[in-house]
């Protein structure tokens, strides 16, 4: 099978559901680039990550940029899915969710409740997340947890190129408003990619590696490192879990608890901020639904609470890496806590 | 233009449907009879009618927390409205929305918001769309003097100009933004400001039927000709409070009784149908009554219909989850 | 001890600080009313619920109305104290931060940081939250959850007169910015508060109740039911530990480990969205570090993860209330599981 | 206004700086050496330095991304600029910011941002705050072409005027937001935009100091005398990409080059000072050459300076907790 990069992968899922739905179409700043100017490409940006090149090309007409103007554009997007159209917006980061939340938070997420039903808010806003860059504070956070916490919206958080297109036209073809997470560090990952479409249904999680010690979950580029993690540790004779819940609104508890109920232990590790949390929610449901399997203290490897550093050596301390996650899980089960689980 | 007689009667009719619509809220909201935060739009009603009277059922609007004559004057069901004032299953929103977010978008009306300058956005997509779609629909934003001021309505002029969107800005100019007067807030020149953007802007009486009509009329050709959005400028008043339960002792004294003494959007239709022999006394009195008779039937039925069940709570966040 | 209501309390403290210190000043919509109008009082309005009401009189150029303008005027109360106010802005509902939230979180909450600790933001926002009033999905929201997710802001929820004082007191002090959520239907909830001032610490939290067989945590309108509830179940001979946190961030955790370490359970109340929320923080803290205590799974009682509909009906139906909270305590009491706590 | 020599060696000077500082980066990124997201203002030096040139220690500005040319303009630590841009312990966020956070409250700089308009509305903020003291400072708010469209910006023009806040907004237009045209993304006409929200509104020509502190002052003075808030349009351009790595390849061939041969900043105000003999060809190449040798200094100093101690990431997110 081909390999192909997050970024083809995502630019190639939107060719095929444009050439496939006519109303299907894409808005954002710069996803063409050039509007209207006297440069010689045709669309010399394709977004500031490139994801969007070469789309023009194909569909002049439904790939628009427009001015820096979050909150007119992002709601143009949804009152264009109120009216029947399927718009992808792309917002470029997603720390730029502060110039347009009331869009997302208040109309697209409540619309279809708030008249009984009787709307549907097909739209997917597609952003940025995530740290690595020494992009700092307002240029690498990972707001997903944000999202999740508002009823009405998926949550979709892709950690490699097959799920990326598999997720992205699933969350294009539904019915409710998708808030699509892109990891700028995860561009360039490759992976196998079928050229034709697919879809991955939400809420299922990967098992990206199986084991019976330990349940880790991880999201977005925590899913590489945990892998990296899991992949040591069974040198060492560990046996991790690797779940990736692939969409984190909704999340597939049913294979979560599954895991638990085998492992006993529970690591979450997310490169979002701690504090009300998709790491909290997910050590939350344990200790409601897998209460009796867990043999010992479920732990959370997330960034401190507090702003994204710049300095290079900063941030590498503030995000959890591979390293990190291996040391957490031999401490779990270094812990000289009996295994409870079945017991109980 | 010249109106058909019946034209002249329906339009008369939409608008004491709204009034009445209005008035009997409150007087319900007095007794304590109606839940929740009702915003009313008694003597705005020339404005809502003259504008939609332009529109067809494919058009799009939206509207604010002062939607209900918006709602009633594109289309939608008078009695469904009713029924969901009084959060009743059979409301237009299943009693799911209320007062603040009166939708129904088959009838092309996106909803009343309860976040000020929120529909601007939500128009201009609709109006996006129908772009997209190579119809000649168009959109319209209805919003406040005091909604003029928020970033999503700015952005949203500009996006509407260099986009070259089929939409109308219509600002509905009240005087107030809840307390505060439209003269502090609003700085410069109303119709500058979206003449800056590139927009043509007119300004209107939204007190007379036939001159919001007419001036909707030229723009709305416009915008479905292609030549681009619009602001029009309707300069009304509103009778009651900001909400049900303001006294409004923001307002000089005297300032409601001299516009409804003078301006009425009623008594101006009135006097010009009247005046011109286009409609008789008896004709629009006729109506009155049944108008009347219509509202307090809903009214009446409401009151009775059942409420919602409680599963339906948790119906409806998602289409699938 | 005078009984005062809430918005007294809160009017008193604004008052006072006011006097005491001329850097505190006050902004926000309609926060006096009539701005430059013909009406006849001066401040017609004191905000939409009156809370402002009277400190025109004594203070009017410190108390601003501004247009309805959120980004601007919340960026301005920002930008002022940074540069060396303390201004109390009113966001009138809470559910209006999806018309500010740039000027919030990436702004005033990571203004200390990013600068490396050489800049103070001495900022308080007001703000509504809550239902009960059939305002639907977008004047009853609680959404402290969100703002307590990100680094860099306090976040205060008082449930009574005299913290609401003492807290507001405490925050207008604080030199970080505090977000100060006011339950729309406590307003008129009376309680013993000191005309002079006094300030109450963050990061303490309040024993409502005190009783060994549970802890239910709860916050805001919350506490009010879940009080009742535990008076109601006192007399059943069940004897609850009411914990108010009264600030969601920073958390009293060790207030809440000590109580889950006497009562071996946890019931979580909350009125805000469950997802990524405050109530799956608490849990998760204490299925981090409380695990060996707890006897029993953990129990969140919050809405669903819906929007907040309009019917009474149905609106009652979604937040918790006194009897939902004693109904969960008897079921957590009834259930099989033998109290694990000291064995561990 | 007449400059002392001493002023315009001053003026020249800065302007120097803020050009070797972006070259330098420029050069450094090329190599790798720059860690994070960089924009630089080179060709934009007159504009930053013009306006700046009419402020003191104690009024306040906001910046963008864009922002190394107003942090050094108004007087903030060159030396502690460099470092931070490499990420140091002695930088002047202490290493926590970088180039897109460049901020020092002490003198004045309420910061660069990584939000398009966030800083139009602190600048408000630090204009009330200015009121509310009584004293006759003033902020200024810099911003793009394309923050021209952010609600943020918008909506502060409007609330400068209702408040009266002595703020000077300077859009500097360097055509391009991002890779988006100006006359693309910014509908209608610019000065009319900010007149019609009641403010004074002047446009200047961005390359040439002389004319932008000319322009400055005036607008500058009425703000500090209460006459309220005004819009100065810079028309400038950049010299590189929008960020670097950007290569820019929306614009015409040939555009920048022109530009650098015609209106480059520094350039303009050696022939004016040269010619009016005001400054010598050696006083100028001295400055120069001066200046190389700081920033030269500056770089080497910080490429050998310590990063941050990991501990300090956990310190500063707040004064107490
Ligand atoms: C974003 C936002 N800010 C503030 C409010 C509170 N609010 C509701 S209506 C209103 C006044 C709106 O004034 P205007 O636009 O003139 O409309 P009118 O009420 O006069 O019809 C305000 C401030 C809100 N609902 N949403
Ligand atoms: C709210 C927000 N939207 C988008 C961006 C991405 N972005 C960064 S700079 C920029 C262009 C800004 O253009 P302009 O205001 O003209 O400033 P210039 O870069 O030309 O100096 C954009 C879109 C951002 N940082 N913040
Ligand atoms: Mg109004
Ligand atoms: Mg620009």
């Amino acid at each position: 099978m081909p390999q192909k990069s997050i970024r083809e992968a995502i630019n190639e899922a939107l060719l095929l559901e444009m050439r496939r739905d006519p109303s299907v179409f894409l808005i954002g700043e710069d996803i063409v680039g050039g509007a209207g100017g006297k440069g010689e490409e045709v669309d010399p940006w394709g977004g500031v990550m490139g994801v969007t090149k070469g789309i023009y090309g194909e569909f002049p007409d439904r790939i628009i940029d427009t001015p820096i103007s979050e909150m007119a554009y992002i709601g143009a997007a949804v009152g264009a899915a109120v009216s029947g159209m399927r718009p992808v917006a792309e917002l470029m980061f997603c720390d730029f969710i502060g110039c347009c939340l009331d869009q997302v938070m208040n109309q697209a997420a409540k619309l279809r409740y708030m008249v009984g039903g009787k709307a549907e808010v097909p739209l997917v806003i597609r952003m940025q997340m995530g740290g690595g860059f020494s992009a700092a504070c307002q240029h690498s956070q990972s707001l997903y947890p944000l999202f999740a916490h508002i009823p009405g919206l998926k949550v979709v958080v892709p950690s490699n190129a097959y799920d990326a297109k598999g997720l992205l036209i699933t969350a294009i073809r539904d019915n409710d408003p998708v808030m699509f997470f892109e990891h700028k560090g995860l561009y360039d990952d490759k992976d196998e990619v079928p050229d034709g479409d697919y879809s991955i249904p939400f809420a299922e999680a990967r098992f990206a590696r199986d084991g019976s010690d330990i349940t880790i979950v991880a999201t977005g580029r925590m899913v590489k490192f945990a892998i990296e993690a899991a992949d040591q540790l069974a040198s060492e004779g560990i046996a991790c879990t690797v779940l990736d819940p692939r969409t984190v609104s909704p999340f597939d508890e049913i294979s979560f608890i599954e895991s638990l109920e085998e492992t006993g232990r529970l690591l979450v590790v997310e490169e979002a901020y701690p504090f009300c949390s998709f790491a909290s929610e997910v050590a939350a449901i344990a200790a409601q639904k897998a209460f009796y399997a867990l043999s010992q203290p479920v732990r959370l490897l997330t960034p401190p609470h507090t702003p994204i550093p710049f300095a290079p050596e900063l941030e590498s301390a503030y995000f959890p890496d591979a390293e990190r996650i291996a040391g957490s899980v031999r401490e779990m089960l270094d812990a000289a806590a009996p295994k409870r689980g079945a017991a109980a | 233009m010249a109106f058909k007689k019946s034209e002249l009667q329906r339009a008369y009719r939409t608008m004491r449907v709204i009034r009445e619509f209005e008035d009997r809220i409150h007087s319900e909201n007095s007794l304590g009879n109606v839940p929740g935060f009702i915003h009313l739009s008694a003597g705005q009603e020339a404005s809502a009618v003259g504008v939609c009277w332009n529109l067809n059922r494919e058009d799009y609007i939206s509207s604010t927390h002062r939607g209900h004559g918006h709602t009633i004057a594109k289309g939608c069901d008078v009695r469904a409205m009713m029924h969901e004032i009084f959060a009743r299953a059979s409301g237009l929103c299943n009693g799911k929305g209320g007062s603040m977010h009166m939708a129904d978008i088959g009838m092309g009306m996106l909803g009343a918001n309860g976040i000020v300058g929120a529909g601007a956005p939500l128009s201009c997509g609709a109006a996006l769309a129908a772009r997209l779609r190579g119809t000649d629909n168009i959109a319209v934003s209805f919003f406040g003097d005091g909604a003029y001021n928020e970033g999503a309505v700015l952005e949203s002029l500009n996006l509407s100009k260099v986009l070259n969107l089929p939409i109308i800005f219509v600002l509905e100019n009240n005087g107030y933004g809840e307390a505060t007067p439209a003269e502090y807030a609003v700085a410069g020149d109303i119709l500058k400001r979206a003449e800056a953007f590139g927009l043509v802007a007119e300004e209107t009486d939204g007190h007379d039927f036939f001159a919001v009509e007419a001036a909707a009329r030229r723009l709305i050709k416009r915008a479905r000709e292609g030549k681009g959005p619009a602001l029009l400028h309707s300069k009304l008043s509103r009778y009651y409070g900001h909400f049900e339960g303001d006294p409004a002792t923001y307002r000089p004294k005297g300032e409601v009784d001299a516009i409804k003494k003078e301006r009425d959007s009623l008594m101006l239709f009135r006097r010009r149908v009247e005046g011109d022999k286009l409609l008789t006394v008896a004709q629009l009195d006729e109506i009155d009554e049944a108008v009347i008779a219509e509202i307090d039937g809903y009214i009446v039925e409401a009151k009775q219909a059942p409420p919602p069940a409680v599963e339906t709570l948790y119906r409806d966040a998602y289409g699938s989850y």
